[in-house]
């Protein structure tokens, strides 16, 4: 088997996995450790940073020059028609995801030693992170829609695991629950996607898919689309994009750090991979490209304006995910999957520091998430302060931060492609005012002012330890410098090489790439600079109206009109719940259960065998006993024997 | 066939068994002086003396079974007329005969533990039950109608005095009174069949008459005999017990003592059958006539199957509810006669089903005569309650019949129906065959609903010790029927070889 | 042709004697009525056919008419004795 | 005598071996005298070892019935004993086999009365189903059809829960209408054969060249597919499984999800679509559209449950929806996906009643509402339980994925093949509602974990729960095994029936299905000619 360093990337964290779970179980079974936190968290980091570093190994120097290399370990399925290898596949694509996930991974999983210190089943943790790391290094690297499909549900297990962490808080259980649940109706278009692709490709590997699609599509224009839509509605489950993303803002339940790896860095932007690595379809079903367009562009607005009001500091992060989300599938529905890919990878650098970074400031406020509560932490704890203000200026858009190249690239694109529209490009810009307002009333409130806890809690504030605070700066320094590897060739005048699209664009244009219409560097440049003014704007606004230090804010009770509705989330929630799951309830209840099967099919049945013994009883009343009755029977028998004898005879 | 006027060696079962029942007359008359000259006190008593009838009465009537055996084996190969056109002998009759000869082994095995609940000597009981057996044995043989009218009431008149020999039950006076009556009043029909067709034809021989049957125009002697044909079939249909005609069994079988229930149940109604098989399946066609007489079979046997499988559903006394099946059973052989195919098969598939019914009746109602004792006669549904906690043994048997009864395999019944409903089907009675399989569901229900109250209840007293006298006697009989039962419905080839070999018989 | 009249009308005579007489012993006379009607066809068969069979026949349901009324009239007698009554209402103790 | 002989033969001889031997508990009396126990499972084992020659001698490579054996039985008849399997056999007769001692395993405890009868009842079970699973001649597949009625009868009847005589009279009435009318469809068969070839013949693969008009392969599809249906069971008839399931001991309900329940989909596979082809394919869209009901109806149902086992028993009336989905779409892809979901099923949720009998011998409860918060004193259990949830889900990775997937994967195909050749686009509806079936399967799974394991531990009485003995966990040992093995490395099961199934669908294919194959071989010839003159274009 060549190349089976390949295998060893993804391996590695299983191993760790099987080991810390192996454990965790039989600690939990004799109550009493084999192996503390200590050890499991070394195995964990230590796996998957090996990962990093062998994925490092072979993306630069076994693959240098190569499209792609690949490893097969053995045959997954051989049926029919149908013939799955377990072949994991690296091209310029998933090289640049695999060292996304497992150097962001690495970095979260050394976080994670000092956040879950002391927590009684810190070993199942590892485990359940290390197995995350597996299914995202299946998702990335299988080369057929089956393998995806592996660890496409499987980050989804673990994502469940993770969130229900703390399974005996009932609230936290049921978000794990509903995450799983509806990256499951995600999947169901997914695996739809994928059955119609089957059956008219012949074939589920992604590049045949592609090829097939580009190249020789017996497909009508309608059922192209309709694949290209129900693959989008997997991406839609887990990437959480309208009407999906309700189980994202819940997830925030899990621990801190599983928010930063899966719930912003990596698991939700398998969508946003998972188009880029259909593009030879999406191309050619352009309705579809319209509709993840458009979703793109409405997640990104409607959850930004949520994300406006609401006080839970993790829940401002997760709607921000969502929106910068919406962000990577305009880019994608524009054309530009580059620029998609791009801001994948922007994103999970600012978003994983600002999660770490809020976790840190949890952790130091002793578990509490409300930043009306907060206030003035920047003196307690600087090195948390500094990193997460770097990530709001990145992702606020303030050049030369690395949110600015991605999403300004993407207004661009959007602006620009023939797959783009205006409209959305005006929603984008205002999603992007959005984005700037409220992270800078996150900052205001969070750092800036006085403290506005309990004493208590100001007594025990302090920074966190090195284990938290390294992998902050990390992701604090690529969240300033992660952009600078994409630097577009206008802005750099040429001096300067696109590196990351020149990496990638051979990979993601095989099939042609968007067209991109004719505009004058003029309209580019002022465009540039409008995303900046649109970023100084977001900030100069929450500056002014959160940087009083001694500001009080509304109890949310009390909100009224626009501002309760955004507070609520739209209720769409609520909407769910009342018109989805409880009609369903009540229907498999009293309908299904109480009517159907109890009165109808079994009715059906035990009445009949009710109905017959009463017959039965009717019949055995001719049983009177007296014997002349039975004489008359006789005599009536042979009445019936004649009768019928002369109608026949 | 062969016109013999006598010949000593077809006929010697039958001599046999005339004289053991001389012989049982004259024991019973001298049994007790003997014994009481013999200064033997204690084998004088009542039980002992009915313990030694039934021993007596069980040796002689395997004696007899020998006798049968290796007498009919060594005529098999000739097919012979007797005592001008009266019997048929030779080939595979002796198969019927030895059938109904097991059949009252059985009862008689049976009885012996039955007897001793009864205060009366023994010996008239088993006598009876021996002349009865005669009739019947010579009924399946009756060539001629005179003798099928007096083969038919030698095997009756012996069980409607047994049906009242029951002591100690003041309804089995009513049982023998009503039998007795509606018995005569059946004769009745069956005579005046046999007084149209001796009309119609100038001849009591079976094979005269039907030969002179006529049916291809409508006339008045058609018509007479085709209401010959349909008395006949009446008078016969009271025997076998069919619907409407067979208003006195659940009502005889509950009043009668077990083992005389069990055997009416099914030497009777198998002697009766062979009788209806022979008149009006063997001969070619009665061409017409043929149409007729197969919606009478068809409706007949259908209503039987449905009124005797539904009302049993509703009994609470074991043998009553066995006296339903045992109606519902009689709808099924009837069944297979309503295609009317004239067909050996056609014979053979319900011999093999009445002899089959022997086994498994026998077996049922051995199990209810294992639990009689002098205090309970053991006939309800409420007496069966968890039996199986203590005697394991006995409720297995029971499972055994049940399941045989109900036609699932691996018992002989289920061969049975199987071949019952080839008949059917073969006549492409298509839906008549459907109500009798939904009605044979129906059956499974109280057949099961036996094993559900043997295993599954719990009894609501502590099972009464049921006492070991004469019990052995009993095991013997359950462990032949029930061996029976399940090595015929495993490898049934013998017996389907045997029931083809009666069948050509009659054919 | 009348003979078989007079035969069937006798013999729907004992059938109603059976099923409306109201006592065991009525009913038994009956059976008798109607085996003799039988009898009569059979006699007047014989006749016509010229053969002795039918004749023969009927002897013997003389004969067996007779075994059955002694089983018979001793079932009733020991009934009689039980109960003190003959009418059919009576036994009417097992049904169902 | 072979193997197969011999593999169903040692259970009945064992169970008449242990009915010989004096009986030395009594009925009322809870202890004692569990040797009964140990000598039936050591039956069942040497009946498995033997069992695993089948596979050893087994050659995937050929379409042919393998270890033959024919035995004249009832000549009369044209009646034989012939037995023989085909890769589509074997994985259902290794299935039961394996299965078996850990079933009887996990009754040790949780039956305390008449332990020697039920262990008899127990072997003779496995001898029916092996039966029924080897025949090759129609009336002996009919026996052991109706002679398995008979230990599972007395198996709730006697052992069960409160309810177990309803619950075992409505199992044995259910099956025995159908089997009823399987039986005449049977009994007219023969009448077909003799009138054909001139003898009685119940052989399948004499009864299989019988020319059948199509009107009366409609009227006998029905009747056998009734009798299946049934069994399966299908929506209507599924009433009677969850009253079954809920009522019968825990060997029961696994047996019955494990093995029995796939007598019915065997039936159909093996009789079924074989013998009326035609009829078969005019009845599949009813037949797929009753599945994926079922498919909805099961889950639906499931989450309106408050029993655990009753919750488990609906799930499967869902999972067995998926198989006869994929059975009736006749493509090898959803055929073998149907067969090794029957697997599956029998894994996953056998394990399932297993587990569910084990907290039931603590709790005497299974009333969801009881528990709550287990994950933390059963750590083991929970764990366990969750992996078997996780394979009902079908999540990647376990077994179940593999066979829903198949099935779903293959139906699609068959759907869109139709959709092709006639615009009818009600297949592909029902193919969207059976997918659908996904998120419903986890939310009732789901939920139910939920109010068992999580939230706090609230209820006094589980606090002092014990987790898993060693006893138990060697009977969900293999349950686990197989769900990750089937899940993570399928070809060793799904090759041996590889080419059984190939043969068969070519036989048994309709006509739209066979279209597109050529389409798809001349697409592939296409492919290879452009990839030939890639490199001069470039």
């Amino acid at each position: 088997m060549e190349n089976s360093l390949i295998l060893v990337i993804v391996i590695l964290p299983l191993i760790g996995a099987a080991l810390n779970g192996t454990v965790a179980a039989t600690n939990a079974f004799r109550k009493k450790e084999i192996w503390g936190e200590k050890f499991a968290g070394i195995l964990a980091f230590g796996t998957v940073a090996t990962s990093f570093i062998i994925s490092l190994y072979v993306v630069f120097v076994k693959m240098s020059g190569l499209e792609s290399i690949a490893c097969t370990p053995y045959e997954w399925l051989s049926v029919g028609g149908l013939q799955i290898n377990l072949t994991f596949i690296i091209d310029h694509l998933s090289a640049v995801m695999l060292l996304t996930v497992t150097g962001v991974s690495s970095v979260i999983h050394l976080y994670s030693i000092g956040y879950i210190h002391g927590d009684e089943s810190s070993v199942r943790y590892f485990s359940y992170l290390n197995l995350f790391v597996f299914a995202m290094l299946l998702l990335i690297l299988g080369d057929s829609m089956p393998v995806m499909f592996i660890g496409w549900e499987g980050v989804g297990l673990c994502s469940y695991l993770l969130i229900g962490f703390w399974y005996k808080d009932e609230e936290k259980a049921m978000a794990g629950k509903k995450a799983f649940i509806v990256n499951r109706i995600g999947d169901f278009g997914f695996l739809l996607g994928m059955f119609l692709i089957f059956a008219n490709v012949g074939s589920l590997t992604i590049s045949n898919v592609n090829e097939f699609f580009y190249h020789h599509n017996s497909m009508t224009f309608f059922w192209t689309n309709v694949a290209g839509i129900c693959l989008f509605i997997g991406a839609t489950g887990k990437s959480a994009q309208i009407p999906l993303y309700v189980w994202l803002p819940d997830a925030m339940a899990g621990p801190t750090p599983v928010s930063a790896l899966i719930h912003a860095a990596t698991m939700v932007t398998a969508g946003v991979y998972m188009v880029a690595r259909f593009h030879g379809l999406f191309l050619v079903a352009p309705v579809a490209m319209n509709v993840v367009l458009w979703v793109g562009a409405l997640t990104a607005l409607f959850s930004a304006s949520i994300a406006l009001v609401q006080n839970d500091i993790k829940k401002v992060l997760a709607y921000s995910t969502v929106s910068q989300l919406g962000f990577m599938f305009m880019a994608a529905g524009a054309g530009a999957f580059v620029i998609a890919v791009f801001h994948l990878m922007t994103h999970a650098f600012f978003k994983a520091c600002l999660f770490l970074g809020s976790g840190s400031v949890i952790h130091a406020m002793g578990g509490e998430q409300d930043i009306r509560y907060m206030g003035g932490l920047k003196k307690y704890m600087p090195a948390t302060y500094i990193t997460f203000l770097l990530a709001t200026l990145a992702i606020a858009g303030f050049p030369p931060f690395a949110g600015f190249f991605s999403k300004d690239e993407i207004l661009w694109n959007v602006f620009a492609s023939a797959h783009g529209s205006k409209i959305v490009w005006v929603i984008g810009a205002l999603a992007a005012l959005f984005t700037a307002f409220y992270m800078f009333r996150l900052v205001y409130l969070t750092f800036f002012g006085n403290f506005r806890g309990t004493r208590e809690q100001e007594h025990h504030l302090h920074e966190s330890p090195k284990t938290m605070t390294v992998p902050l700066m990390i992701l604090g320094g690529l969240s300033v410098i992660g952009g600078w590897i994409g630097i577009p060739k206008l802005l750099s005048l040429g001096i300067f090489p696109n590196l990351f699209h020149d990496f990638l664009e051979p990979a993601l244009s095989k099939y042609g790439h968007a067209h991109i219409g004719h505009y004058s560097h003029a309209t580019e440049y002022g465009l540039m600079a409008f995303s900046v003014a649109i970023a100084l704007a977001g900030w100069f606004f929450a500056r002014k109206k959160f940087s009083d230090p001694k500001i009080k804010l509304e109890d949310p009770r009390n909100y009224t009109g626009f501002v309760k509705l955004l507070w609520n989330k739209y209720f769409i929630d609520e909407i769910y719940i009342k018109f989805i799951i409880e009609p369903l309830k009540s229907l498999s209840t009293n309908i299904f259960l109480n009517i159907s099967d109890k009165k109808i099919i079994d009715g059906a049945a035990n009445g009949s065998a009710a109905g017959w013994r009463k017959v039965a009883t009717i019949f055995s009343y001719f049983q009177s006993g007296n014997m002349q009755a039975y004489g008359f029977y006789m005599v009536f028998g042979v009445a019936i024997a004649f009768i019928l004898a002369l109608f026949i005879f | 066939m062969n016109q013999i006027s006598f010949d000593p060696a077809f006929l010697m079962g039958e001599i046999s068994l005339v004289a053991l029942i001389v012989i049982m007359a004259l024991v019973d008359a001298f049994q007790k002086p003997i014994f009481a000259l013999m200064g033997n006190e204690k084998s004088s008593k009542l039980d002992s003396r009915n313990i030694q009838a039934s021993w007596i009465t069980t040796i002689g009537l395997i004696a007899v079974a020998v006798v049968y055996f290796v007498f009919g084996r060594a005529t098999s190969g000739e097919e012979v007329v007797l005592m001008n056109n009266s019997l048929i002998a030779g080939g595979g009759m002796y198969i019927g005969k030895l059938a109904l000869i097991g059949a009252g082994i059985l009862a008689v095995l049976m009885s012996s533990r039955y007897t001793l609940t009864q205060t009366t000597p023994a010996m008239d009981y088993y006598l009876l039950l021996c002349f009865s057996l005669l009739g019947a044995v010579t009924l399946i043989a009756a060539e001629n109608l005179l003798m099928v009218f007096l083969s038919l009431e030698m095997m009756s008149i012996p069980i409607y005095a047994l049906v009242g020999l029951k002591k100690f039950s003041p309804r089995a006076g009513e049982s023998a009174a009503k039998y007795l009556l509606l018995g005569g009043f059946s004769s009745g029909f069956l005579l005046l069949g046999i007084s149209f067709l001796y009309g119609t034809t100038g001849s009591l021989v079976i094979s005269e008459v039907l030969s002179q049957l006529n049916f291809v125009n409508i006339n008045s002697i058609s018509f007479l005999s085709g209401m010959g044909l349909i008395f006949l079939f009446i008078g016969l249909a009271f025997k076998v017990s069919m619907v409407p005609f067979h208003a006195w069994t659940p009502d005889v079988y509950e009043g009668a003592g077990t083992p005389v229930t069990a055997f009416m149940s099914v030497g009777i109604k198998l002697a009766a059958f062979a009788v209806i098989l022979k008149i009006f399946s063997c001969m070619e066609s009665f061409g017409e006539f043929d149409s007729v007489l197969s919606v009478i079979f068809m409706f007949f046997s259908l209503i039987t199957v449905i009124y005797g499988n539904s009302v049993a559903l509703v009994q609470k006394n074991v043998k009553r509810m066995l006296a339903y099946s045992s109606i519902a059973h009689a709808g099924y052989m009837g069944l297979a006669l309503a295609p009317m195919h004239h067909k050996i098969q056609t014979i053979q598939s319900v011999l093999f089903y009445g002899i089959g019914y022997i086994a498994m009746n026998m077996l049922a109602f051995g199990v209810l005569v294992y639990f009689t004792h002098k205090e309970n006669y053991c006939e309800t549904l409420d007496d069966l309650k968890g039996i199986a906690k203590k005697y394991p043994g006995a409720a297995a048997m029971m499972t055994i019949a049940m399941f045989s009864l109900a036609g699932l395999p691996p018992a002989v019944g289920f061969v049975g129906k199987v071949q019952i409903f080839i008949q059917l089907l073969e006549g492409k009675m298509y839906i008549t065959a459907i109500i009798a399989l939904l009605f044979s569901l129906v059956a499974l229900y109280f057949y099961i609903n036996v094993i559900v109250v043997m295993y599954m209840r719990d009894p609501e007293k502590e099972t009464a010790d049921i006492g070991k006298q004469a019990i052995g006697p009993v095991w013997i009989s359950l462990a032949l029927s029930a061996l029976f039962v399940l090595i015929m419905g495993l490898l049934p080839s013998s017996l389907l070889k045997w029931s083809l070999d009666w069948a050509e018989m009659i054919f | 042709m009348f003979t078989i009249s007079v035969v069937i009308v006798l013999f729907f005579l004992g059938i109603i004697t059976f099923i409306f007489r109201r006592t065991l012993l009525h009913m038994l006379m009956g059976v008798e009525l109607m085996l003799n009607a039988v009898n009569l066809n059979l006699i007047y068969f014989s006749r016509l056919h010229q053969n002795l069979e039918g004749q023969i026949l009927s002897l013997m349901i003389f004969v067996v008419a007779a075994c059955e009324v002694a089983v018979g009239i001793a079932i009733i007698v020991r009934l009689f004795k039980r109960t003190g009554t003959l009418g059919v209402e009576t036994y009417t103790e097992e049904r169902g | 005598m072979g193997i197969l002989s011999w593999t169903l033969l040692i259970p009945v001889l064992g169970a008449v071996l242990m009915a010989l031997l004096p009986s030395r508990d009594s009925y009322t009396e809870k202890s004692s005298a569990s040797v009964y126990g140990w000598i039936a499972f050591a039956v069942s084992t040497i009946a498995m070892l033997v069992s695993l020659f089948l596979i050893a001698g087994f050659d995937s490579s050929i379409v042919e019935y393998q270890f033959q054996e024919t035995v004249e039985w009832i000549p009369q008849f044209g009646l034989n004993y012939h037995v023989g399997i085909d890769g589509i056999s074997i994985l259902l007769i290794l299935l039961t086999t394996i299965m078996m001692p850990f079933v009887v395993l996990s009754s040790f405890k949780y039956i305390e009365k008449r332990k020697k009868e039920y262990y008899i009842w127990l072997l003779s079970l496995e001898f029916t189903m092996i039966g029924a699973f080897i025949a090759l001649n129609l009336f002996i597949f009919y026996i052991f059809w109706e002679l398995m009625l008979i230990p599972m009868f007395f198996l709730i009847g006697i052992w069960g829960g409160p309810r177990r005589i309803y619950a075992t009279v409505k199992f044995v009435l259910f099956t025995v209408v159908g089997s009823l009318m399987m039986l005449a469809g049977i009994v007219y068969l023969a009448i077909l054969a003799r009138q054909t070839f001139g003898e009685f013949t119940f052989e399948f693969e004499q009864l299989m060249k019988l020319n059948i008009p199509v009107q009366s392969q409609l009227w006998l599809f029905a009747a056998f597919a009734l009798a299946f249906a049934i069994k399966v069971p299908m929506f209507p008839f599924h009433t009677w499984l969850p009253d079954a399931h809920v009522e019968a001991p825990t060997a029961g309900s696994v047996i019955l999800a494990g093995v029995l329940l796939k007598m019915g989909g065997y039936g159909f596979i093996r009789l079924g679509i074989p013998l009326f082809g035609d009829a078969a394919i005019k009845a599949a869209p009813l037949m797929q559209l009753l599945a994926v009901i079922g498919i909805i109806y099961g889950a639906c149902l499931a989450l309106a449950q408050s029993d655990l086992k009753k919750l488990v028993a609906y799930s499967s009336i869902s999972h067995l929806g998926y198989v006869m989905l994929g059975l009736f779409a006749l493509t090898p892809e959803a055929i073998q996906g149907a067969i090794l979901q029957m697997v599956n099923h029998g894994v996953s949720t056998g394990a399932l009643f297993v587990l569910v009998g084990i907290i039931y011998e603590r709790r005497h409860t299974r009333e969801i509402a009881d528990f709550g918060g287990l994950a933390y004193q059963l750590p083991v259990y929970s764990v366990v339980f969750m992996v078997i949830t996780l394979s009902s889900v079908a999540l990647p990775g376990t077994n179940g994925f593999v066979g829903e997937f198949l099935i779903l994967l293959g139906s699609f195909k068959a759907a869109w093949a139709h959709f092709i050749a006639t615009q009818a686009v009600f297949r592909l509806v029902l193919m969207v509602f059976a997918t659908s079936g996904v998120i419903l399967g986890a939310y009732y799974m789901l939920w139910m974990v939920q109010r068992v394991f999580f939230g706090p531990l609230e209820n006094e009485k589980n606090k002092n729960l014990k987790d898993l003995s060693f006893r138990e966990g060697m009977v969900l040992l293999p349950f686990v095994i197989f769900v990750f093995w089937i899940g993570i490395y399928p070809k060793p099961f799904l090759s041996k029936m590889e080419k059984s199934v190939e043969y068969y669908v070519e036989q048994h294919q309709p006509d739209f299905l066979k279209q597109p194959v050529i389409e798809m071989e001349q697409h592939e010839v296409m492919e290879e000619s452009e990839a030939d003159h890639t490199p001069t274009e470039h």
